[in-house]
């Protein structure tokens, strides 16, 4: 049990890593077009070359636009010009497209990256979008709002759910009528109508870093319901504890009685809450971004850029646009596993 | 006296995980006849209750029979598949649980209840057996409560609870019921009522009755033979008044010591005799004799050397050194 | 002078003296609020004195938990008074103001938290009154341990490593460690194996001698308190109905609850079966 | 009958308290409708300033909601400044799609969910148990967005089924049985996106609930009376693990219309979703608000409704 909680803990640190090392690893700025190469289908790494010689350093086939029409779609290796992969490469980032570096001197920065090929030619690992950019280095980027937001709203909820829930189940009366009540208003709306509701009150086109504070914000103050009532659930009962009884006869003041026996008695459901609010706020970002209330472009996250696929055409042929959605997937399963090892070892 | 259990040489293991089997019950062997009334007693954690549950495959989880036989009217259970153990359990031998509060179904009405055995033994159509489960609750001390079929079991007190689950170990008229500390949870007053209900019914219809408990009084009124377990092993088995006045294995006399006295003018001034330490863990049992390191009469040899089983007497089994 | 007159008062004076208390809770909700009321102590009077061992005996139900519980300070009495060696004592929330009453609790395996290690446990009382150092805290600890027949290595196990019988002394350490003069046993015998039973009494009754401790003994086991008690009360719907020297009430109690108890438990009493 | 009295009371405070929070939450919104339109150069502000009064918006908070309120009460839920028209024939139609929509993936999901789960808890640890569990596990993890695309594409690719609406364009040209079945097959992937969404909690809901009954002493005790092995799973052990199960009625119709906002939004199906996204974009509050009291009724009806089926099948409720 133990280890799979330390597989499932080490696959989410990685993943967060890599997201947060976006700049290193990304092969291109998340904003970079690549006009030429829109709907880029992803490329494979190749060991061993149309002559069938092996290389030891695996290379990718430069992409040639083909035909709209071709039943393999627009575009087709070009098998005389590999690309090797080149590993700690410099790499020059141009702000802005690279259409429009004619018209004006763009930004230029310099920064290692992880990997790259030579110029001219490209590497889309996954693809591309509409306008050429390269999604996976979108991929990164996006994680970064769309793992976070979920982080954070998660520790804003159930810090609140904390609080609220141990006043509440702690002291009881007056207090825990109104929290007890106030959340039973929050639970009678469905959830997602619930952060709809909040959310339509508040300004609609913003920023990418305010939505992102706006999103966390929303998520997370809405979602205080639960874990509040989970929390208090286990106060009340651990309150009536004899131990806690007896420490109280030898004079224990609350917040003794709170500190050592009543919070530590919470902390098997809150760290269960956390692992499985944490994939629910994930996907509640990305439904936000992806219905337009989110994070919009050109800063990408996962939930904006899966909204690219309600266009049909897209839907239709360009399957590698599901990426967004697919790495959801992992790391859902890995939380997922945290929540059920931690509720396994309090049993 | 015709037997009508016979248990050789069980032996009960439970397997956790990847770990060496647990012996649970060891090597026990043991007779009982039509109408008898055999109590066991012992610590807790001493192999009663897993005795019991072997008798008829209902071991929990990880619980298994790995030698020995248990023959009932000459049938070996522990070789019966579990769909012919399913015609035996509740028809020939039933099973009285420790708590009734927890062992009747919270959402079905008790008559209901009993009447379900009926419907798993006989051809029986619901009605018949409704008015069948009714007959059996007057006849069990519910003859004044005309709706007591109709209660839910949290309706009801803790002694009316015990009376339907004993109602529905012999609704079908089993030979044998066996009786896991059927008064633990009960009051005083309820307990009396509860042990001379079974006394009662025992001898109306002539029922084998196997009692176990870890309080010896609860034996005196009802037990024709006595068993004394210690470690997963019977220590101890004979005649209840024999048992009871002339303790051989030390181990009973201190059971009975910490027992059996009531009014402070039969019972000696200062401390209460007691037996020293607790009982082993079943997994790390000591060498030699398990009861060697609490015994008040330990010699060296208890130490290095399991006692073996010796007979005194006609039906008197003992299993320590000192009378071999 | 004024000390003489203090301990002649207190020689007069019962350690224990409780006078007409009474706790009521009301079931329900809203308007059926008074309908559903519960009243399990119906004017308690009580004298308890130094050195003795009263038995509080009685149907479940009878409010002998709940006089423990506001005698030692967890529940707060409707009215009425306690006095503890002529001073009056009192409930409050945080302070512990019962005095030197401490209680052990039915089942030990819940009063004791199963995250804290034995000498945690036992030194307890000590950290929330602010007792000395941690290192003289667990030094006390671990003697009264000791004393216990709890071996010291034991000190840094977890509760719920410990067997019932272990726990009972745990629950006991912590409740000595602070040196209470009277002491609630709230069915502290009840679950356990008879010989482990006796092994606690005998123990009880030996710290009794050596610490001149008074026990208040809430039980339904009348084969424990004939042994461990040096009085009987009986308790019956919220009132005491009848108390007597153990010895006289064995002869012949003279409420009719009493005779029911005491015919109860006599029941066994019959010869064996043939 | 006092407990479904107060729970049906219950149910209509919490139910007055949301309307207050909505409300409340779109009073305090910057700008309404008509502050876009103050910035059209060809709308006098006096017009505007006539309009807000028209409607009532610059009265105090209070009196607006208890205004809002009496008429509600009488079923008048405020007006739609985008679609100009009353607010409650636009939602009548798209809340009945909703419902639809989430009372057949319901239905479909729990007649999916109890033979699975109780199935998997009898057999626990079994090869056939693991595969259940797996199963759960991967559609836990599959976010309700995926699979509503996933089955879009599908629908794009294969043309078995529509890709998106209730009806055909030609629906009203078709007979009676050709249009009910254009309906279904227009149903069909909505609702199937719906129910996957909720199956593997269910599922694994059923089953730990069953597993608690089954490793409870009554059912031991059951076993130990020679109850046969079908009868005690369906007559013993199933209405004794009814209780969590009822609860989770009402929670999972709370999952459902939270899954069916999106997946309405995705495929196109003309439910409250796809208004309520609009209405926010548009900030059309009293269509807001009148959506989302309306997701809160129906998820406080669902509650009320496992509240009677919990009276019915507890009798330690009923006893209360």
């Amino acid at each position: 049990m133990q280890k799979k909680l330390k597989f499932a803990l080490l696959g989410l640190v990685l993943i967060h890593l890599a997201v947060l090392g976006a700049r290193f690893f990304a092969p291109y700025d998340p904003a970079e077009q690549h006009r030429d190469f829109a709907f880029a289908p992803p490329m494979l790494l190749h060991w061993v070359d149309a002559q069938g010689h092996l290389h030891l350093r695996p290379f990718v086939y430069a992409l040639v636009y083909h035909s709209e029409s071709s039943a393999a779609g627009p575009y087709e290796d070009d098998r005389s010009r590999a690309l090797p992969l080149r590993f700690f490469v410099e790499s020059t980032t141009t702000h802005g497209n690279s259409q429009s570096a004619a018209s004006g001197e763009p930004q230029r920065t310099n920064h290692l990256r992880l990997f790259g090929v030579d110029s001219p030619g490209e590497i889309f690992l996954f693809g591309t979008d509409d306008y050429g950019r390269d999604q996976l280095s979108r991929l990164l980027y996006g994680g970064q709002v769309s793992l976070f937001a979920g982080l954070f709203a998660a520790v804003l909820s159930l810090g609140l759910g904390i609080l609220l829930g141990s006043v509440s189940g702690f002291y009881g009366s007056w207090p825990d009528a109104v929290i007890m009540r106030g959340a039973e208003i929050f639970m009678a709306l469905p959830w997602i109508y619930l952060l709809f509701a909040v959310r339509a009150f508040l300004p609609l086109h913003v920023g990418a870093q305010e939505s992102f504070f706006l999103l966390v914000g929303v998520i997370g103050l809405t979602g205080w319901a639960r874990p509040s009532r989970l929390v208090r659930g286990v106060v009340l009962s651990a309150k009536h504890r004899e131990y806690v009884l007896a420490a109280r006869s030898f004079g224990a003041s609350n917040f003794y009685l709170l500190r050592r026996h009543i919070l530590p008695e919470t902390y098997g459901v809150v760290l269960t809450q956390a692992a499985l609010l944490i994939p629910q706020y994930v996907l509640a970002e990305v439904t936000f971004s992806f219905l337009g209330l989110g994070v919009s472009e050109p800063a990408p996250s996962w939930g904006n850029m899966l909204a690219e696929l309600q266009k049909l055409y897209v839907l239709e042929s360009y399957w590698w646009m599901f990426a967004a959605g697919l790495v959801l997937v992992p790391v859902f399963l890995l939380y997922h596993m945290v929540a059920d090892a931690v509720q396994q070892a309090q049993l | 006296m015709d037997r009508l259990l016979e248990v050789r040489d069980l032996r009960v293991c439970y397997r956790k995980g990847t770990e060496p089997p647990t012996h649970v019950v060891d090597n026990a062997s043991f007779d009982l006849a039509a109408g008898e009334t055999l109590g066991i007693i012992g610590e807790s954690g001493c192999g009663k209750t897993s005795l019991a549950l072997a008798l008829l495959g209902l071991l929990p989880r990880g619980g298994f029979v790995q030698c020995g036989e248990v023959r009932f009217k000459g049938t070996n259970l522990i070789e019966l598949h579990e769909a012919d153990l399913q015609r035996v359990r509740g028809a020939e031998i039933s099973f009285v649980h420790q708590d009734a509060g927890l062992a009747l179904n919270p959402v079905l009405r008790v008559g209901d209840q009993i009447a379900e055995v009926l419907i798993a033994h006989r051809r029986i159509s619901f009605r018949q057996a409704s008015g069948e489960a009714r007959k059996i609750l007057a006849q069990i001390g519910f003859a004044g409560h005309e709706q007591i079929d109709r209660a839910f079991p949290h309706q009801l007190s803790g002694g009316q609870k015990q009376r339907v689950a004993i109602a529905q170990a012999i609704a079908c008229g089993p030979a044998l019921v066996i009786a896991d500390e059927p008064v633990t949870a009960l009051d005083a007053l309820v307990q009396v009522e509860i042990i001379t209900l079974l006394k009662t019914l025992q001898q109306h219809f002539h029922l084998a009755l196997i009692l176990i408990t870890h309080t010896p009084a609860v034996l005196v009124p009802i037990a024709h033979r006595i068993m004394v377990m210690y470690a997963g092993r019977i220590v101890e088995q004979g005649l209840a008044p024999e048992v009871l006045q002339a303790p051989l294995h030390p181990y009973t006399q201190g059971l009975l010591d910490s027992g059996l006295d009531l009014l402070p003018q039969e019972s000696p001034a200062g401390p209460l005799s007691s037996i020293p330490g607790e009982p082993p863990n079943l997994a790390a049992l000591p060498a030699g004799c398990a009861f060697a390191p609490r015994c008040s009469d330990r010699m060296e040899v208890c130490q290095t050397r399991e006692p073996v089983e010796s007979h005194s007497g006609k039906s008197r089994i003992v299993r320590c050194i000192k009378y071999e | 002078m004024n000390d003489q007159a203090q301990t002649q008062a207190e020689s007069r004076e019962p350690l224990l003296r409780v006078v007409n208390l009474q706790k009521r809770y009301s079931r329900g909700r809203g308007w059926r609020r008074s309908r559903l009321l519960i009243e399990p102590l119906r004017g308690i009077d009580l004298q308890v004195h130094a050195g003795a061992s009263l038995a509080l005996i009685g149907a479940s139900g009878s409010g002998k938990s709940t006089l423990a519980r506001c005698l030692a300070g967890i529940e707060r009495p409707d009215c009425g008074e306690v006095w503890i060696s002529g001073r009056q004592s009192g409930y409050s929330e945080n302070a512990h103001a019962s005095g030197p009453i401490y209680m052990i609790f039915q089942d030990c395996g819940l009063s004791t938290n199963p995250r804290f290690t034995a000498a945690e446990i036992v030194s307890e009382p000590l950290l929330i009154s602010n007792w000395g150092t941690t290192r003289e805290r667990l030094h006390r600890a671990i003697g009264l341990m000791t004393t216990l027949g709890l071996q010291a290595d034991a000190a840094n196990r977890r509760a719920g490593e410990f067997s019932g019988g272990q726990r009972r002394r745990l629950a006991l350490a912590r409740a000595l460690v602070l040196e209470p003069r009277i002491l609630i046993l709230d069915e502290a015998l009840a679950g356990l194996d008879l010989s482990t039973q006796a092994q606690m009494a005998n123990l009880l009754l030996e710290i009794q001698r050596a610490r001149a401790l008074t026990y208040l003994w809430i039980s339904h086991d009348l084969t424990l308190v004939a042994r461990l008690a040096s009085d009987i009360a009986v308790m019956d719907q919220g009132r005491i109905v009848e108390s007597a020297p153990v010895r006289e009430w064995f002869a012949g109690p003279r409420s009719p609850q009493g005779q029911s108890l005491l015919q109860a438990a006599g029941a066994w009493r019959s010869r064996p079966a043939s | 009958m006092s407990y479904l009295a107060r729970r049906l009371g219950h149910a209509i405070l919490v139910l007055l308290g949301v309307s207050i929070l909505t409300f409340a939450l779109l009073k305090l919104a910057p700008g309404d409708y008509f502050a876009g339109m103050r910035l059209n150069p060809q709308i006098s502000p006096q017009t505007v300033t006539a309009l807000r009064h028209a409607y009532g918006l610059n009265r105090s908070l209070p009196v607006t909601y208890l205004r809002w309120l009496r008429s509600a009460l009488r079923g008048d839920l405020g007006y739609s400044f985008a679609y100009n028209t009353p607010v409650w024939p636009l939602l009548r139609s798209r809340a009945s799609n909703t419902l639809i929509l989430s009372l057949l993936a319901m239905a479909g999901a729990w007649l999916v969910a109890i033979p699975l789960g109780v199935w998997a808890a009898a057999h626990r640890g079994a090869s056939l148990d693991r595969a259940t569990s797996a199963g759960t596990t991967l559609l836990l993890a599959l976010p309700d967005v995926l699979i509503a695309l996933g089955l879009l594409a599908f629908a794009l690719r294969t043309g078995w089924f529509p890709t998106g609406g209730m009806a055909s364009v030609a629906a009203q040209a078709m007979g009676p049985a050709a249009r009910v079945r254009d309906f279904v097959l227009h149903l069909i992937l909505p609702a199937a996106a719906l129910a996957a969404g909720v199956l593997p909690i269910l599922v694994r809901h059923v089953r730990s609930a069953m597993l608690d009954v089954l490793d409870s002493p009554y059912l031991l005790a059951a076993r130990g009376h020679g109850i046969p092995r079908a009868r005690l799973l369906f007559r013993h052990a199933l209405p004794a693990a009814a209780n969590p199960l009822i609860s989770l009625f009402g929670v999972s119709l709370g999952t459902l219309l939270s899954g069916s906002l999106l997946i309405e939004v995705v495929m196109s199906w003309p439910g409250l979703g796809p208004l309520l996204l609009e209405a926010i974009l548009e900030r059309d509050a009293y269509v807001v608000v009148a959506a989302v009291l309306l997701s809160a009724v129906f998820l406080v009806a669902g509650n009320f409704v496992a509240d009677v089926l919990l009276y019915a099948a507890d009798p330690r409720i009923r006893a209360e």
